[in-house]
């Protein structure tokens, strides 16, 4: 079980991980202005690295998560390989997923990143089944599901709040409100402001919480993962934080407001809690530089190993549709 | 051996699925408590037999009950999960096509999704286009998904239990207008492998393939065509993905004719793959036009005299044999 | 608009919608009986006639209805025609709509009954075109969607609530919850027994009402339709009722608790009504009588009607699918 | 006339159409304010000159998205409506193919609606399955929906605009890897009419079908053809319903051969209602087998050593000709 009591150990923890992902990310940024080979769309959760942190801190190591489209950070606090994470967003063969994935559909099962979905809204039912497995085989699992703002106006989400509630399923449902879906504000897609209010529609504890302080996510998480460990049913985290690089790679922001950028800014996740470290004396400034080098050093390793592997050889497209294949 | 309905079969099957493996369980609105009170209903007597574990009563949420079904497969369980009306699957299409049918693939072979999708389908029964229309086509079309339609009470049991036990998802059509036909079903567990027709009645002249209700339909026109001196060779073709080509092309390069007979409409429907994979495959071996049989490009009206305007009669099947031997 | 102030006429009104309704489905219960050539379900809300009469009637002509599987009561408190309308139920060419939609789908765009589906769920998102329409032309009219208990598990409901709540669209949204959803309860198709509550999730006014007492229905009615009708936005209504016949005429509810059946025979909207107008002074037993011969003159004569008209033509079978018909 | 991309012919539709009529709306994710600041963009610009009334950005609610479509041309509106990849199609399709092509029929005639659904389609830009889905088989398979897919700049606008004012729903298939392409475009109100195809090179061998993107797939396998000695017939399908039997018939009659090509699954593919179709139809005049060119039964993969798998090319439409050519 999870310490409600953080050692400074678990806070350099915290820290590390969120600069390795924002690391991580930059690199992608990177390479995306380099016009590097990536394909698709690089959907980047910069400025969110508290949440996945937070939240995938709080875990058990048979605990669930299903993600996203903007899963990185998640993927990479839950423990995921950084060389075939990359390799994978770089649609090499020497990917997690063998380069069919790429960023948008990694899944992970070793690390219990069991999926991800970039249908958006798709996560919560998924997350449905995987909850009742856990149940049904008296796991003493949870589930974590991650979504945005954006994606709680899908129907899926609500069938699967609800379905949730009745059976009691052990679901953490977390709600990334960072500010936009898209290029809309959340008054153009939810009727309401507080998205966690709507938990009571369906029985269950909603609770929202600074989305960029790490140990407040990583609090209320903790809270949230009992209870419904406990077999009281779902609940529902909101996380109030912002998307720092726009929707993804492609998005210049330029309907954004300047100011409100820099104004999150400001309230940085990992710069805030790098001045707490700092203030509290748990790190100094050269601890902190050696755990971004570090971070940089595994990134850049990733790149490499990425970089040095081979695409996938054309015939492996035609496999992996069924366990039991057979000619079409 | 017993005498069973088509409905019982299917209930034997998940019975005797559930028996043998406790990562069975069903799903869907109403497969506990029912409003049939009716031992022809494919869920009968579950509940009381295997409890509220194991007997899911869902809400009215297809996205939730196909979520259910993909997420929970993919933890390594056997879901067989049960959408009330094949319209409906257009609900739940989502997560069927594009979760089901394609995580397996996007993981690279790490995560499989061993689910069942009972669904009901068939018209003749007066409901209307909202509960009748075949959609087989669309997940027939669609990568990752399976599908077999059973005809007959043997295989409603055999291919429900290896839809069951196949690693992959499949989709198990159950015609309605079939649950209380009767026929001899084998007590044991016993499976109709997927992907394999059934030459149901040999014959020389003229290849029919049909599944479920249609295939009675191609039956009932066999006679007057006997008649007519024209002798059928009747596929009951029972999966539709996998598709048995070695079957189908076998006879028709025997009989060099097909007709394709099925209850959903005709335009864009299953019988056009077949059609087109014969056109393709065994061009030099017919004889005459490919036919399809099937609706017109109506949904199904509620009226009886109209929705027999909708449902192919076995004067179609007739019809189009006739054409492609050009009598 | 309409009055605040109940008149003993209106009352009478009130009444008489009500026995038309419990008539005309009885009637069909009858025709069921005599396995009379009724094509598909027969899906009656008897026992819930108070529901549609007392929102009905709180309409102004420009309002729309959007009903469901369970629609005749909706249709008759609205003013449909019996006799064209009994032709469609049993499939005649001279039904309202010609015989292809029979009970399930009934759709009267002449008295303002827009549309009905019987996809469970499917009402709310079209209420919202409808109400779009409504708001888009200024045209002051409010759509009314009625839907069941069980249709609040939808996510189309989620969806058509939320995008309502943001648009301020003029949508009354009626659940009629009838304590099932075919052979399920509450407890086993919705996570919270106030389905109401969720309206505030929704940025919108949320109220539950007796919905076997006609004349709280119609205030209540009247109030929400009122706010709607200011541009304020959506509302939601929860009539609590009970369905007496089952799911339809060939369930045999033999699931449910005769007592409680029993327990809602006595609560019956018609029984209590007619009490109270008695007891009041407003009807007298001779009245009642007339009243409900009335009715029963009229379903006969709908049934003479209807059995009097031939069945389609075939080949109507293939027309209207398109306006701008081709061969296909 | 003037040099315009596809998707400026697009936004050139929509303009035209809200200026000509009030009733016309757009309504989608991001069709308002966008993440693109791209002025190839369909929708671009028609916020700042329509203003919020007529342009309405929504919430991720496909369903919502599709039913506001539904009720608001019921009542006599027209609807342009966005959903923004054809996989998403799923998540509206019971509004669609439940409601706004079975309605009408349901009441017998008494309601239309006149509504249009733009949709994305396409691959090869590596976003994988989930995103590329083309998935025009299902809707062309639903009875009371058209469905139309332009190729050319002048379509885009001309099919467009007939779409919106077409009293019936129409589904507008939009290949994003079109959109800046460049041609040449009338500046006023012009229309393509629904349900006809267009010869788009002459030829005499072979009729090649293809629509939006993959008819340039088909255009590059000419040349190799020409050197050796074979002359396709290719047609620009437009409008797969209604669909123009008679220009095709015509051709395969002359050409007594037929390749389809589309960048869908090929397996229960539109290809497969065309090769039947065919098969069926005009069967004498076949010389040779038909030929479907179409993707494998495999969902879209991200690597584009893998992607180019999926897609049909060139090489693969030469192929197919060289066959029912016996060659
Ligand atoms: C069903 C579906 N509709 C639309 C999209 C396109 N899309 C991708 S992300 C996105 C916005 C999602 O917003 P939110 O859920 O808040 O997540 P965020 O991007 O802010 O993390 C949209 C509309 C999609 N992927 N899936
Ligand atoms: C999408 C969909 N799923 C399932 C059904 C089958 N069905 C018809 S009515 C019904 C129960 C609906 O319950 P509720 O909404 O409470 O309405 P009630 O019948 O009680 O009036 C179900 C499941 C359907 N018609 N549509
Ligand atoms: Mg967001
Ligand atoms: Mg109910």
């Amino acid at each position: 079980m999870k310490e409600k009591q953080i050692t400074p150990d678990f806070q350099v923890s915290l820290f590390t991980r969120m600069v390795l992902i924002r690391k991580f990310e930059e690199k992608i940024v990177a390479l995306c202005r380099e016009s590097y080979q990536l394909p698709g769309m690089q959907i980047l959760a910069n400025g969110q690295e508290a949440v996945a942190t937070g939240v995938v801190s709080a875990l058990e190591p048979e605990d669930i998560i299903v993600s996203n489209h903007r899963s990185h950070g998640h993927l990479l606090a839950r423990g995921a390989d950084l060389n075939s994470l990359m390799a994978e967003i770089m649609a090499k063969a020497d990917g997690v997923n063998c380069g069919k994935a790429g960023t948008l559909h990694l899944s992970m099962p070793e690390i219990n990143a069991l999926m991800t979905s970039t249908v958006v809204g798709a996560g919560p039912p998924l997350a449905v089944g995987a909850a009742f497995a856990q149940q049904y085989q008296a796991l003493n699992g949870v589930t974590v599901v991650f979504f945005g703002d954006g994606a709680a106006a899908e129907g899926s989400v609500h069938e699967a709040m609800n379905l949730s509630g009745i059976w009691k399923l052990p679901i953490l449902f977390v709600c990334e409100n960072n500010g936009w879906a898209g290029a809309q504000r959340p008054e153009e897609h939810s009727a309401v402001r507080q998205i966690h209010k709507r938990a009571q529609g369906y029985d269950m504890p909603g609770q929202s919480v600074d989305g960029n302080d790490v140990e407040a996510v990583y609090h209320l998480s903790l809270e949230l993962l009992e209870y419904c460990r406990s077999g009281k049913g779902p609940a529902f985290m909101e996380t109030l934080t912002y998307r720092m690089r726009g929707h993804g790679e492609q998005d210049h922001q330029h309907y954004v407001n300047p100011e409100e950028l820099e104004a999150w800014a400001l309230k940085c996740p990992i710069i805030r809690y790098r001045r707490a470290l700092l203030n509290a004396g748990i790190l100094d400034k050269a601890q902190i530089q050696s755990i971004e080098q570090d971070a940089e050093a595994r990134v850049a390793a990733a790149v490499a190993f990425g970089d040095a592997g081979p695409y996938p050889e054309s015939d492996t497209a035609l496999t992996d549709v069924f366990v039991q294949a057979f000619n079409a | 051996m017993s005498q069973k309905t088509f409905g019982n079969a299917i209930n034997d099957a998940l019975s005797t699925a559930m028996d043998m493996d406790d990562t069975v369980f069903i799903a869907g609105e109403g497969v506990g408590v029912s409003i049939h009170l009716d031992s022809n209903m494919p869920t009968y007597g579950l509940l009381d037999k295997f409890g509220r574990r194991r007997v899911k009563d869902t809400p009215v949420s297809e996205a939730a009950i196909a979520g259910l079904a993909v997420g929970a497969s993919c933890m390594g369980l056997r879901p067989v999960v049960e959408i009330m009306f094949f319209p409906f699957i257009t609900l739940a299409s989502d997560m069927l096509v594009n979760h089901a049918g394609k995580l397996r693939y996007m993981s690279g072979g790490k995560s499989s999704f061993p689910l069942t999708v009972r669904v009901k389908a068939g018209v003749g029964f007066g409901a209307g286009s909202q509960h009748s229309h075949n959609l087989e086509a669309w997940i027939a079309h669609s990568p990752g998904l399976k599908i077999v339609w059973p005809a007959t009470v043997e295989d409603a049991k055999g291919l429900l239990l290896s839809a069951i036990f196949d690693p992959d998802p499949v989709i198990v059509v159950e015609d309605m207008m079939l649950y209380r036909m009767k026929g001899e079903l084998p007590d044991r567990d016993f499976r109709t492998p997927l992907g394999k027709a059934r030459v149901a009645v040999p014959g020389t002249d003229c290849t029919v393939i049909a599944y479920g209700m249609a295939l009675y339909t191609a039956m009932k026109a066999l006679e007057p065509l006997i008649e007519k001196g024209i002798s059928c060779e009747v596929i009951d073709l029972r999966s539709l993905v996998p598709l048995d080509k070695t079957c189908i092309l076998e006879s028709v390069r025997k009989t060099g004719r097909l007709v394709v007979v099925h209850e959903a409409n005709r335009f864009c429907g299953f019988g056009a793959e077949l059609a087109a994979m014969v056109a393709e495959e065994a061009f030099h071996d017919l004889k005459g036009p490919v036919k399809r049989v099937g609706a017109p490009q109506i949904p199904v009206p509620v009226a009886s005299s109209l929705e027999k305007v909708f449902i192919p009669g076995p004067e179609d099947v007739v019809r189009a044999v006739l054409e492609t031997m050009n009598k």
